[in-house]
């Protein structure tokens, strides 16, 4: 994920220290995307409250997700969204990192055996970091967020990849009962 | 006559609003500042669920399923056989889904031995979901890491530093101070 | 030094109105345009006139290019199908014919450059020039009188 | 029964990196600001009066090495310009955290100091994105073009009596064409992107910025018809016995509300009014061509302020304190009154756009063609009327 080479790299003097200072650069200032789907989002907006403040570690919404870094994906995500963001994911600019927050992002939570339900927002983006709660407090988004800052300053050595998913659209939406995919 | 007016409203109005805003700089901010100061739930607070031994280190929990059954998200899995050496049963498996639990404390209210309980440690964010997944093994080692714990039944608990299980005095208790004053007060009066 | 100055100025000048003529693309047409404009606005500079190289930079350079932008926005239309033949050999003729037309003025600066203040500009443009000065914005009145009756026009 | 292992560490606690205030200190965050200050100031003593010196001195002050002195002292301003936008970025999120009674960035460098080096940085090495849509020339060109176009008002800015890069006595018109420019880079930004909120964010931008160009070059032309000079200089110097605000105060007002619309500034900050159009006419940008713009937009949030100061508030005049005007030190006291002075402006300017909630679109083109414009007409008039008079 770094820009000057992967990980696998072994590390060189100046290289290795500009590649430090940039993934600290990049832990310091991470943007989320402004994207919220249900009560988690509520939370969401209560992390950049006076209380919580997340703006104190260098964070703020961006509208657009070119300039943003991290994307919160706060709610239920059904098949019919799941495309949407997707995308959203895809117009991101690389790097580019995902926290899922709240039960239902994680695996489907009380909704998992609906039928119009993702079962796990990771099944269509990689997540480096996931939130249990049905919502989270904003204190444990701000955990999450701090978490994966820790990771990019970290260079990820210290942990698992998230694995890279294909941008496969089709699969997202689940076909109809004539066998045929849904008009989006 | 009336545009003037209209246009020393708006000045006013624009001025009073920027007095306003300039008066928030000195006010002080109700920030906690959570990753260095641990914020402080009330004890009532969801955040995470744990399952209590007794103070000897013996199991609490009856394996009555009760929890099992109250549960709405269908997180909770245990499975049990009849202990041979006297009545009740013993677990073979307690799981409960921490991923997909709702905090909804449905079986914290169902436990009739209030064994399962409500913590208030909302740090559990994770990189890994496997981590969520949670044994017998972790639900106790929740409740041991816990300094307070509530369930209906016994109210809010407390572990002491020397590892004995206390009930908390009646102003740590939900609604505790003033519901339970509130008649000496009026007594008093 | 002001000789490779003017000299390196025209030079992109001419290769900037060239593409701004040739190109396909209207917004990169509008801005090659304006691009050419500033480069002039440099050759007055050159010639010890800086308020004549200022007025083209606000007027040339930034407000009629913005303008045209604008209505390329309004319009949608982002690509023309580019020159046709005629068009390449009227605008050749049309050069020619300006060559012949400014024939006399071609070569013939004895040098000397006199710079041109401000002043003398305004002074000029409001005593000696007048006339014309008047004519312009009585155009310029009228071609907005016009819009104006265009507009309403459309909208009942 | 179990398929898949538990790892073994089930809590992760983020590490407590960073500088832990626990609570606000003011005197510390002042300290930031000043050294940034202080380096701002450095910059501008080493622009305008250390390279000539160093020219000077070399005896290269003639012919290319007066193109080179050039070269350098260009330099010297695009540092002193990140410098600016480094600071005013800072200031602006740490003002609006204090008035939302919270904290700005506090934990990454003393009183969050470099929390803006750590976002230049990482745009500087974030992906920079060319959309399918987009007609990548321009839209590569476009953040560039902005950006010249608010840097090169810095050309005609004095910082103290002399400390100029041109000063030329077509300075006023010189400011008027490269303000009217910077609708440009706007304009093809918005348009090469290739996206519809973009496209209404620049056309937007392209009407506001064109309508609220005409009554700030109406304003112009009153300082210069009150001055009587079309030269920077020559404006700060008629002001030596009274600032012009107070002869002009119809223009002054005039002036701060058109270059709020001209800055696309909180209350008219509709070409990327967030809640309408995404981001509006930089919707499309990511890394350093989005760096680009904000440069931009700050430089020009610290050239308008510095604008002002120049034409309303006495430019670098203060008291010398009994040093010889024209030296060294007077230059460099000079300056810092001038930046003290824009300081506060940018201040009114910020806490303006803490305050204001965002005007509406045709209330807007509303303001500026029918109560500005009349307006700063009345003042031209009035301001020459008043000179007729009394001088």
């Amino acid at each position: 994920m770094g820009l000057l080479g992967s990980d696998e790299r072994p590390r060189d003097v100046i290289l290795g220290t500009l590649d430090d200072l940039i993934n600290m650069a990049r832990s310091r200032s991470m943007w989320p995307l402004t994207f919220g789907i249900a009560c988690c989002a509520i939370e969401m907006m209560a992390t950049w409250d006076p209380k919580i403040d997340a703006d104190r570690f260098g964070m703020f919404f961006r509208n657009t997700p070119r300039q943003a870094d991290v994307m919160i994906v706060s709610g239920t995500v059904n098949k019919k969204l799941a495309k949407r963001l997707r995308r959203l994911y895809d117009q991101m600019a690389e790097p580019k990192w995902v926290i899922s927050m709240g039960a239902c992002a994680n695996q489907g939570g009380p909704f998992r055996q609906g039928y119009s339900v993702v079962e796990g927002v990771d099944k269509i983006v990689p997540v480096d970091v996931y939130i249990p709660g049905c919502p989270p407090r904003p204190e444990a988004l701000l955990q999450a967020l701090l978490l994966l800052r820790d990771k990019i300053a970290d260079r990820e050595l210290r942990y698992k990849k998230p694995r890279e998913i294909p941008a496969d659209y089709d699969v997202m939406a689940e076909p109809g009962k004539d066998g045929r995919l849904p008009v989006l | 006559m009336s545009l003037l007016q209209e246009v020393w409203q708006a000045v006013k109005a624009i001025g009073t609003g920027m007095a306003t805003v300039h008066k928030r700089v000195y006010e002080e901010a109700p920030t906690e500042f959570y990753p260095y100061v641990k914020p402080e739930l009330p004890p009532v607070s969801v955040q995470s669920l744990a399952l209590v031994e007794n103070e000897d280190g013996s199991e609490r929990c009856i394996v009555c399923l009760q929890c099992e059954r109250a549960c709405p998200a269908q997180v909770i899995t245990i499975e049990r056989h009849r202990n041979p050496e006297g009545k009740g049963f013993l677990i073979d498996r307690f799981d409960i889904d921490l991923v997909n639990c709702m905090y909804c404390a449905a079986c914290v209210e169902a436990c009739p031995v209030s064994s399962i309980v409500t913590i208030q440690d909302f740090e559990m964010s994770t990189y890994d979901l496997q981590t969520l997944k949670a044994d017998i093994d972790f639900l106790h080692e929740q409740a041991r890491r816990a300094r307070q714990w509530y369930s209906p039944k016994f109210g809010v608990e407390l572990r002491t530093d020397d590892g004995r299980i206390e009930k908390a005095p009646p102003e740590m208790q939900p609604g505790g101070l003033a519901e339970i004053l509130k008649p000496a007060e009026e007594v008093d009066s | 030094m002001s000789l490779t100055a003017f000299y390196a100025l025209a030079a992109f000048a001419l290769v900037f109105a060239i593409f701004a003529v040739t190109t396909a693309n209207m917004v990169r047409a509008a801005f090659s345009l304006a691009i050419t404009f500033f480069l002039i606005a440099g050759l007055y500079l050159l010639l010890g006139s800086p308020a004549l190289a200022a007025i083209q930079f606000m007027v040339n350079a930034s407000a009629i290019p913005i303008m045209t932008l604008f209505i390329i926005m309004m319009t949608q239309s982002r690509s023309s199908a580019g020159p046709r033949t005629w068009q390449i050999a009227a605008g050749l003729l049309a050069a020619a014919a300006a060559l012949v037309f400014f024939k006399g003025a071609v070569g013939h600066g004895d040098g000397q450059i006199t710079p041109v203040s401000p002043e003398t500009l305004g002074v000029n443009l409001l005593q000696a020039a007048l006339l014309l000065f008047e004519v312009a914005s009585v155009l310029l009145l009228l071609a907005m009188v016009g819009a104006i009756v265009l507009a309403r026009r459309r909208a009942g | 029964m179990r398929p898949i292992p538990i790892p073994e560490d089930r809590h992760f606690r983020p590490r407590l990196i960073g500088y832990d205030p626990q609570k606000s200190r003011p005197w510390l965050e002042r300290t930031v600001y000043a050294a940034y200050v202080f380096v701002f100031w450095l910059i501008v003593i080493a622009t305008y009066a250390g390279v000539p010196a160093l020219f000077g001195a070399l005896g290269w002050d003639g012919g290319w090495g007066f193109v080179l002195m050039r070269v350098l002292q260009v330099v010297l301003l695009f540092l002193l310009s990140a410098v600016i936008a480094l600071l005013l970025i800072l200031v602006l999120r740490k003002y609006l955290g204090k008035v939302q009674e919270r904290f700005g960035p506090m934990h990454y460098g003393p009183a969050g100091g470099i929390q803006t080096v750590f976002d230049a940085l990482k745009l500087l090495a974030k992906e920079d994105f060319v959309p399918a849509a987009a007609d990548a020339l321009t839209f590569r060109l476009a953040p560039a073009v902005t950006f010249v176009a608010s840097f090169a008002m810095f050309a005609v800015i004095p910082f103290a009596s002399g400390w100029v890069l041109a000063d030329t006595n077509v300075g006023l018109i010189y400011l008027i064409a490269v303000s009217t420019l910077s609708a440009y880079g706007v304009l093809l930004g918005g348009v090469s992107s290739g996206n519809k909120w973009a496209l209404i964010g620049a056309l937007r931008a392209g009407a506001q910025m064109v309508s609220y160009e005409i009554p700030l070059a109406l304003v112009f032309l009153t300082v210069a018809v009150w001055s009587g000079t079309l030269r920077l200089g020559g404006i700060v110097d008629a002001q030596l016995g009274l600032w012009n605000f107070l002869p002009l105060a119809l223009p002054f007002v005039l002036y701060v509300i058109a270059s709020l619309a001209e800055l696309k500034h909180i209350p008219f900050d509709f070409p990327e009014a967030e809640s309408e159009l995404i981001a509006g006419y930089n919707v499309e940008y990511s890394g350093m061509s989005f760096a680009f713009f904000f440069l931009a937009e700050f430089v020009e949030l610290f050239l308008l302020p510095a604008l002002i100061v120049v034409f309303f508030f006495g430019g670098w005049h203060g008291p010398l304190f009994g040093i010889e005007p024209g030296s060294l030190a007077a230059g460099a006291l000079e300056s810092l009154y001038f930046t003290l002075k824009t300081a506060v402006w940018v201040w009114i300017f910020l806490w303006i756009r803490a305050t204001l909630p965002r005007y509406r679109d045709d209330q807007l083109m509303e303001f500026a063609w029918k109560a500005m414009i009349p307006l700063a007409l009345f003042g031209l008039v009035l301001a020459a009327y008043m000179r007729l008079i009394w001088r």
